[in-house]
């Protein structure tokens, strides 16, 4: 079977990812909103999942496929928790607006 | 030599024992038992000084006592030691001798004191160090000699300590000391790095042996020395202390400021001729700064009106005759003049304190007047040295100065007519001084004239040995036929001057100075005898009298110079240069505070810019590391 | 590998616990447990070996940290006792989360493939979430919490993205082939640019200036004794974790081999170099004790990170440098944890005239600060000597004198505390005197003395 | 028995006081303060009668530093000086009441232990440490113990802190360069068989420099000195001035004049003319301070210039001048500050315009204050002479104007120092009544004076024990 | 450099990817601008979903259908749900001020710049992707690499699962008082 790789080059699959994460870290500093800034986080995962699996085809070798398994749980755990602070700062806070965490500074 | 170290060691800790008794237990002694055991203990080193004198004219050679090393230093090892040679033994002679005689003077004078015992005490300590001073055989032992003088000075000074003028005249007589103990080290310095020794005797071999001696370095400490003389005895530039020293008791104005310590520069040099004889040029400035001082001097001395003043200024215009004479290399002339001065000064201090007493501590002549029926002892002793130390013929006095004039005359006219004037004004300043205080009618009060009354046989006595001294003692070197200048001639390398023949000039010049004498006391006769002239008070004087009666207004110069802006600089160190190093260093913990000020403005807590800084901080270091080549 | 099983095992014991009820048992019984541990590491030191397709391997350098993780942990949850006594029907969670949280640091510095790197610096990342986060109804724990959060799944991500590339590079995980591919001279760019993206999201976890800015305001805002574990626990972990990244996959010779070894070692000393001063400088004017703490980690990361310029000889002197640091960090947090028990803040007020009502804490803390600001018989104060060697001999000497005028800028604010205590007058009476308390910070700042008077102890370990 | 043995003494006198409570403490402090005394002369016995009295075994392998104490003649004469000063100061205390007195006298002999390290410890680290280490209690000392204003004394003893502990880091970065040449080792023999550079001198003796001036101090480094030692309670300025301060002129000659000799010869002039800078500025400020103390701390810059001064001469003299002033400076000093305390304890001030008229009420105390006095104007007698004298001379052979500038100390002190005697004790009796000293007063000044008049006539014990010592160091300055 | 696919004659494959690969990065676009968190997260579902087609172009059809259950099966819903919860809408839209807009902005434009520059940079790959022909990503080879290899790591991942459980649990149980 050919490598799909000769059609498209990991160089494309790098740059899609590169903006992709790029957009993730663009989302994280561009919304205030928390959820929306937990979603970016996740289009940065994401963009990593999509690299892992093109050079898993790159190197035709199944260990970055496992990987994206491990990130894909890393991911929802991390959601998890994070909705779980969300939640409580929602319910102190009535906002969740990360602006309004500036209590801590100086 | 077992008997000479015993002997020298008598001589010295006899006066420290006898500080020691009066210190630990003076005041539980009672002030007549103090009062003696300070007496006898400088009369027992004034018995051991004789038996000395004894051995030293029999045997003619020097004892040299070593105690310990006391310092040692890479090329040069400091023993504590004694030299007693003919110097140190005359010195010692009349240093014990007339201290004996003031110590007797001091129990009857400083008995209503009550700190007699602390009086006495000071003063066995002071001829404790004055004997270190004399016999010690370097230069060394001399120095502890020389600090702890002008220590015992300080004290004694300052021994009125509740009237902070006295304590300030003590503190400027001991500083002014220390600039010149400075030159003293400074001396000994060179002298050590050139010859490796301190020592006397050896120093005089190494330079008598030395080939290629550096001849301007050797000058250099030449003056350094004299600097440390100028300090101890007095002379210009540092002589303003002496003056104000007389807020000390009178004995001690005649022992220390009269007699002894300040004589202790001429006793240095004389020590160090060898040293000086090879320095001309020095010399020439020890002649100069001699005249200059001795005329000076004795201009203030014109019209001062502190009895005790005037003998201070005299004392201070005699040592510069004697400096004057050693400029000239006349060493035992300048000896001479110091032991018959030594008589008559101390005597006329002895006098003035006699009749300071008698008026309770009155000191100004403007006050006094016609004591000579009161006190008649006081009034023919302080005569006679009055006489003596005008120059009138045979008395002692006659023939010490004249030798100075003389040789002055034969090395340099001006220094002899500088001299010869010093000479004339004295005679009218001590006649003027007379016939202020003995003559004519008492101007104090009342009550003082009620207790008027000639003082003790404890003041008397000294007083009157010491106007026979001042009489005959010119017989020790009598001109042409010196007992003195034989004595002294192992101590000197040259021949004793020239042998001075007595010619139709050395006459004339006797003549002369008899004459200006004469003159002088007529002067001070005409003035306050004959009409009566009582000097004015303080702020009548005017003109070149209120110049001479303000000292030239050396002590207000110095002050501006020296002592104003060392303060002003000092004030001005503590209050910026100090402030400021100390702004600076606290400014580096300032800035930074600053900096940590500013900081936590930047720690806005905003999670944005936190992830913001972060991106930036990735890029930089991304695109440093994979695109900066 | 029997640590990791041992420590994950003591974990779920601590759940069963709290099923079983027997909360009292808890703490006493983890202690033991991690005593055990720790006894089967030394038991374990020394050995060389790889378990499970070289998932973890065991070296010195794992076990040697991992030991004092442990020890740490200990410490840690003797210290839970107490402050946790208010929240007893949770104590059981808490302490599970510290046990998994060390599993998770373990499985870092002994990890033999990425995936188990990942894993471990999540574990690790997510418990601290949820502990700074722990005080739901507190606000600032609540922030501090969303702030490392966010951040810390930030860094995360680069790290992936990291390890992503360094995948692409190698067409492997596992850390000994990766080393040995990396000293390959045909070496795609990705692999270098991973291991640097790796890096600085390690950068993050040991608060390195420009990524340090999260580590004050959630020091601040996280509970004490949450506190006490990032500055001390996770710091070391994660500046332990990093230096085995660098030193196990060959960094430093395959930069060497691109030519970018020189630019490396510049970024490493500037970031050091910032580190140390923008820490210490901004430590000068707090008030807050945590927070101050977390400027002064912040200088020491800076300080630790001077050991990856001499990457091949210091693993011995970062272990010093870290026992070191994290003794101290123990000792004053008991101190602190005491001190501001029933506080609402952790100002420096509260430490006032400690010298007077309680010399023996206020000793302690004190010598707990000498030690950070490397004031010899504290061990500090070795670390601090020994790194400089290390630095002085691969030539940075600018690098040192920096790291000596912070020296000086450090004492400026640790003393502030120290005259806190000893010359103002104190404001109330503490009374009680919590025994676990007590014994934490006095054998801490007793094994950091230790470790002062004897050195070789743990310098030598790792030769 | 070896010179550890003091240390174990010093250190274990420490815990025995802290453990002894409040009560016993200055007792137990004085007891063991006197046992290392006289520890320390039965091992100057032994070292005279040519056993050897150093320890030297291996502490840190790598790198290696050794705990290595080496007792020569220099070492032996500092310890004997702190010795000898620790049980008087702690004698001197006597009169005071202090809170929290076992943490007080622990502090002091902790202190006591941590100077006579430094004067023994024979590997750069191992002094390091000893140094820096004595510089924690007097911090506190002076912290908790001290007089003045809160704040103040807060801001000062901070400074101090700051200040000399930022000195003595340069030095620490400098050993390890120096360790790091002689392939790892500390030793100081090792560092002494150094070659190198003159531009590696150069920048090794300035950063021993930094340590020793703000130590010492040396002028413009001097800024904390004044404030500290009047804040700082009478003991810590004893401590601080009649010990401390040596700490630094010893180093001078232990270890930054060997090490770094071409630099020190090539730099001659400069450092001399710092040190007499600082006899000229510090004898110039002193004379109008308004606080006793505080005249009395820049009485003190004055005097450790000019010590400076003849360590930086090179030549045996300077050297050997340097150490017999460092001896006499410590005893004297210590007697001063003493009697500033005795003054405070009756007056409750130490503003001198507030002062005069003691002597008639305390006819003792003055005799003693004066002996003081004139001690430290170097009068001859004293062993303050002894030591100018030689520091003087030694000077005078680099340069004649080196000891003419120097010596102005002579006439600088003697006017400062009067000056303060003047308005201190004499004048008009003072309203306030003054008891003259009491029995333990009395004892401490009393040793301090005989020390001081007997070694100012027979100095020739310290020479001896301190001239081959001194020696050796010299020939390793001039090794090349 | 970048390979831009000459569209005229592009394969199949290659147009796939194209469009992929535009929806992908449109939709993220989406996600972050849209005002609305419930479009944002259907935008965000479609990304995903975009996603798991680049992975059956991969030829990872596993992964793909893992990929949809957990994202858009389990974490969208855990967001959708804590956004019903919360009950947000566009009320919640706080205003932005236009500095931290110009920051994103810059960040981003900055970041994507270097690190594509970095790759743009590097030695491209020469020559073709080699195929080995055996299977290595079906579900078979998945399953034994991830039960044998990567045993531990497997587990340890349910100890992070483990953690986060009681992690939320702890964050949002209420405390019995005593």
């Amino acid at each position: 079977m050919d490598n799909i790789l000769n059609q498209i080059g990991i160089e494309n699959y790098i740059f899609l990812s590169v903006v992709l994460f790029c957009i993730g870290i663009f989302g994280v500093l561009y919304r205030r909103n928390a959820i929306i800034v937990f979603m970016s986080i996740e289009i940065m995962l994401n963009a990593v999942n999509l690299l892992f699996v093109a050079f898993s085809t790159y190197h035709q070798d199944a260990q970055g496929q496992v990987f994206v398994f491990f990130s894909m749980a890393v991911a929802a755990a991390e959601v998890a928790v994070g909705l779980a602070i969300l939640v409580s700062i929602f319910r102190n806070l009535g906002s969740i607006s990360i602006d309004n965490l500036k209590n801590l500074k100086g | 030599m077992e008997m000479d170290t015993n002997l020298a060691l008598l001589l010295v800790l006899t006066p420290f024992l006898g500080f020691l008794i009066n210190v630990f237990f003076g005041k539980s002694l009672g002030k007549t038992v103090s009062g003696t055991i300070g007496t006898l203990a400088v009369a027992i080193s004034f018995i051991v000084t004789l038996l000395l004198f004894n051995q030293i004219t029999t045997t003619g050679k020097a004892i040299e006592v070593t105690l310990f090393d006391w310092i040692q230093i890479s090329n040069l090892k400091i023993n504590l030691g004694f030299l007693l040679d003919q110097l140190s033994v005359l010195w010692l002679l009349f240093v014990t001798g007339i201290g004996s005689l003031i110590h007797l003077y001091s129990i009857s004078y400083m008995h209503d004191d009550e700190n007699l015992h602390k009086f006495f005490s000071y003063l066995n300590l002071f001829v404790f160090f004055m004997i270190t001073l004399v016999i010690g055989s370097n230069l060394l032992v001399l120095f502890i000699g020389w600090e702890g003088v002008g220590l015992c000075s300080y004290l004694l000074i300052g021994f009125w300590h509740k009237n902070q003028d006295y304590n300030d005249a003590a503190k400027k007589a001991f500083i002014m000391n220390r600039i010149g103990d400075l030159g003293l080290l400074i001396g000994m310095f060179i002298i050590g790095s050139m010859f490796s020794t301190l020592d006397y005797a050896t120093l005089k071999t190494a330079i008598a042996g030395a080939s290629n001696l550096n001849l301007p370095l050797l000058s250099l400490a030449a003056l350094c020395l004299f600097i440390g003389a100028c300090g101890k005895s007095a002379q210009i530039p540092l002589y303003t202390w002496l003056p104000d020293a007389m807020a000390g008791p009178t004995p001690v104005s005649a022992l220390i400021h009269a007699a002894t310590m300040v004589t202790a520069g001429i006793f240095m040099v004389t020590r160090l001729n060898f040293v000086f004889d090879l320095a001309p040029d020095v010399q020439t400035v020890i002649a100069v700064i001699g005249a200059i001082t001795s005329l000076v001097a004795a201009t203030i001395g014109l019209v001062q009106n502190d009895i005790k003043k005037v003998l201070a200024y005299s004392t201070v215009s005699q040592l510069g005759l004697m400096f004057l004479a050693l400029g000239f290399g006349a060493y035992e002339v300048a000896v001479f003049h110091v032991i018959t001065h030594a008589f008559f000064k101390a005597c006329l201090f002895l006098g003035s304190g006699s009749v300071i007493h008698g008026l309770h501590g009155e000191q100004d002549m403007r006050k006094m007047g016609g004591l000579r029926k009161a006190m008649p002892i006081t009034f023919w002793t302080m005569l006679i040295s009055s006489l003596a130390i005008s120059g009138v013929p045979f008395f002692s006095g006659f023939f010490s100065k004249d030798e100075i004039l003389l040789t002055a005359f034969h090395h340099s006219i001006p220094l002899y007519v500088v001299g010869s004037v010093a000479s004339i004004m004295t005679a009218f300043y001590m006649f003027r001084l007379m016939f202020l205080t003995f003559f004519k009618e008492f101007r104090g009060t009342e009550e003082q004239k009620h207790h008027l009354h000639e003082s003790g046989a404890l003041i008397t006595f000294p007083l009157m040995i010491l106007a026979i001294l001042a009489t005959f003692g010119g017989l020790i070197s009598l001109p042409g036929n010196s007992w003195l200048n034989e004595y002294l001639a192992p101590l000197f390398t040259k021949v004793a001057g020239e042998e001075q023949h007595l010619g139709t000039t050395e006459y004339t010049l006797m003549g002369v100075a008899v004459l200006g004498g004469l003159l002088g006391i007529l002067i001070a006769y005409i003035k306050y005898f004959k009409q009566n002239n009582v000097p004015e008070s303080d702020e009548n004087i005017t003109g070149l009298t209120k110049v001479l009666y303000n000292k030239y207004y050396v002590d207000e110069i110095y002050d501006a110079i020296f002592v104003r802006s060392v303060n002003g600089l000092s004030v001005f160190f503590r209050d910026y240069i100090e402030t400021g190093l100390s702004t600076l260093v606290f400014g580096l913990g300032k800035i930074t505070d600053e900096l940590a000020f500013q900081g936590k403005k930047i720690q806005t807590g905003s999670i944005g810019l936190y992830l913001f800084v972060f991106v930036l901080g990735l890029c930089a270091i991304v695109s440093y590391i994979f695109l900066a080549q | 590998m029997n640590t990791l099983i041992a420590i994950t095992g003591l974990g779920v014991f601590c759940l069963l616990f709290e099923i079983l009820n027997f909360r009292k048992g808890i703490v006493p019984f983890t202690i033991l447990g991690l005593l055990g541990v720790l006894a089967l590491n030394f038991y374990e030191f020394g050995s060389t070996e790889s378990y499970y397709y070289n998932m973890i391997t065991v070296s010195k350098f794992s076990t040697a940290f991992s030991s004092l993780f442990v020890i740490l942990t200990i410490f840690l949850v003797a210290l839970s006792h107490n402050f946790y006594e208010n929240h007893q029907t949770k104590i059981s969670d808490f302490i599970a989360i510290k046990i998994f949280l060390l599993a998770g640091a373990v499985a870092m510095v002994s990890f033999g493939n990425l995936a188990m790197f990942f894993l471990g610096i999540e574990i690790l990342s997510i418990a601290l979430y949820v502990l700074a986060a722990s005080e739901r109804l507190n606000l600032k724990s609540n922030e501090a919490g969303m702030k490392y959060f966010l951040m810390g799944s930030f860094a995360s991500g680069i790290i992936l993205f990291g390890i992503c590339l360094i995948y692409g590079a190698m067409g492997s995980f596992d850390v000994v082939e990766i080393s040995e591919f990396s000293l390959s001279a045909e070496l795609p760019i990705w692999f270098p640019i991973g291991m640097i993206l790796v890096t600085i999201g390690m950068l993050f976890k040991i608060a390195a200036v420009p990524f340090h800015f999260w580590a004050p305001d959630v020091y601040e805002g996280s509970p004490a004794l949450t506190t006490a574990l990032m500055s001390t626990l996770a710091k070391v972990v994660a500046i332990a974790t990093l230096f085995k990244l660098i030193s196990g996959l060959n960094l430093i010779p395959s930069l060497e081999n691109q030519d970018h070894l020189h630019t490396f070692e510049n970024i490493i000393v500037i970031i050091s170099i910032a580190s140390m001063t923008v820490g210490n400088i901004m430590a000068l004017r707090q008030v807050n004790v945590k927070r101050m703490l977390a400027f002064s980690g912040i200088s020491h990361a800076g300080f630790m990170l001077m050991t990856f310029l001499t990457v091949a000889a210091s693993a011995g002197v970062l272990l010093y440098y870290t026992a070191a640091y994290a003794l101290a960090g123990i000792a004053a947090f008991s101190v602190i944890l005491y001190v501001c028990k029933n506080q609402h803040n952790e100002d420096i007020t509260n430490f006032h005239g400690l010298g007077k009502t309680n010399p023996l804490l206020a000793a302690i803390l004190t010598g707990s600060l000498l030690s950070m600001a490397g004031i010899p018989i504290f061990s500090g104060f070795f670390a601090k000597l020994f790194l400089f060697n290390q630095t002085i001999q691969a030539g940075h000497i600018i690098l040192v004198i920096v790291a000596v005028i912070n020296s000086i800028i450090s004492v400026g604010y640790y003393f502030k505390l120290i005259l806190a205590m000893y010359s103002k007058e104190p404001n109330e009476e503490r009374t009680g005197k919590p025994f676990l308390i007590y014994a934490v910070a006095v054998v801490s700042i007793t094994l950091n003395i230790v470790l002062g008077l004897f050195p070789s102890l743990v310098l030598d370990l790792l030769n | 028995m070896n010179v550890s043995t003091i240390l174990i003494i010093l250190l274990i006198g420490a815990f025995a006081t802290y453990f002894s409570g409040d009560k016993l403490a200055s007792k137990v402090a004085l007891l063991f303060s006197l046992a290392a005394l006289g520890c320390s002369v039965v091992l100057l016995n032994n070292y005279n009668a040519g056993v050897n009295i150093s320890v030297i075994c291996n502490w840190i392998t790598q790198p290696k530093i050794a705990f290595a104490l080496n007792a020569d003649g220099l070492g032996l004469a500092m310890v004997l000086l702190t010795l000898a000063l620790t049980p008087i100061i702690i004698f001197s205390s006597f009169g005071n009441e202090y809170k929290n007195a076992k943490s007080f006298y622990g502090l002091i002999l902790f202190m006591a232990f941590a100077m006579t390290g430094t004067f023994l410890a024979a590997d750069g680290l191992l002094y390091y440490i000893f140094w820096e280490l004595a510089l924690i209690p007097i911090y506190f000392i002076a912290l908790i113990w001290g007089n003045g204003d809160a704040d103040e004394r807060r801001k000062a003893v901070v400074k101090f802190f700051i200040y000399t502990l930022a000195g003595s880091l340069f030095m620490l970065t400098a050993f390890i360069y120096l360790s790091q040449k002689a392939n790892g080792s500390f030793l100081i023999e090792d560092l002494y068989k150094l070659e190198l550079s003159s531009c590696e001198q150069f920048w090794i003796f300035l950063a021993f420099f930094f340590a020793y001036a703000i130590k010492i101090p040396i002028i413009p480094f001097h800024t904390w000195q004044a404030n500290v030692y009047q804040k700082a309670p009478t003991v810590g300025t004893m401590l601080l001035s009649g010990i401390m301060l040596k700490m630094g002129l010893y180093s001078v000659i232990r270890w930054q004049l060997p090490i770094a000799p071409l630099a020190a010869k090539e730099y001659l002039y400069i450092f001399i003319g710092l040190g007499i800078a600082g006899v000229i500025y510090g004898s110039i400020v002193a004379l109008r301070q308004k606080d006793l103390k505080k005249l009395l701390a820049y009485s003190s810059l004055a005097h450790v210039g000019l010590i400076a001064a003849g360590s930086y001469t090179l030549t045996l003299d300077g050297l050997r001048g340097a150490v017999l002033q460092m001896i006499a400076h410590g005893f004297v000093v210590v007697g001063l500050f003493y009697a500033a305390e005795v003054i405070f304890r009756r007056f409750e001030t130490r503003n001198i315009s507030e002062l005069g008229g003691i002597r008639t009420q305390a006819p003792k105390f003055t005799s003693m204050f004066l002996i003081l006095v004139l001690a430290s104007v170097a009068l001859p007698g004293t062993f303050n002479f002894v030591g100018e004298f030689t520091v003087l001379y030694s000077l005078s052979q680099i340069n004649i104007w080196f000891a003419i500038l120097g010596g102005t100390t002579i006439i600088l002190g003697a006017y400062y120092m009067l000056r303060m005697f003047q308005h201190v004790m004499l004048g008009e009796t003072n309203s306030k009544t003054f008891a003259d000293v009491t029995l333990n007063e009395g004892i401490s000044f009393a040793v301090i004076i005989a020390v001081l008049l007997f070694f100012g006539f027979y100095s020739k014990p310290i020479t001896d024990l301190i001239t081959p010592s001194l020696e050796t160091i010299l020939n390793v300055i001039n090794k090349n | 450099m970048i390979h831009i696919p000459d569209l005229a004659h592009a394969t199949t494959v290659q147009v796939i990817f194209c469009f992929l690969a535009f929806i992908t990065i449109a939709t993220a676009f989406m996600t972050i601008f849209s005002r609305n968190p419930i479009h944002s997260a259907i935008y965000l579902v479609i990304c995903f979903f975009s996603i798991a087609g680049h992975y059956l172009l991969l030829n990872a059809q596993f992964l793909a259908i893992v990929h949809i259950i957990v994202y858009s099966g389990a974490i969208m819903i855990l967001f959708l749900f804590t956004i019903m919860l919360m009950n947000l809408n566009e009320r919640h839209q706080v205003h932005r001020p236009r500095i931290t807009r110009l920051g994103a902005i810059v960040s981003f434009c900055l970041i994507l710049i270097v690190l594509i520059a970095i790759f743009i940079n590097s030695k491209p790959i020469v020559g073709g992707y080699d195929s080995t022909g055996e299977d290595f990503q079906s579900i078979k080879v998945l399953g034994k690499i991830l039960l044998n290899e990567y045993m531990v790591p497997f587990e340890f991942a349910s100890i992070l699962l483990l953690v986060a459980m009681i992690g939320t649990v702890l964050l949002s149980k209420k405390e019995k008082l005593k």
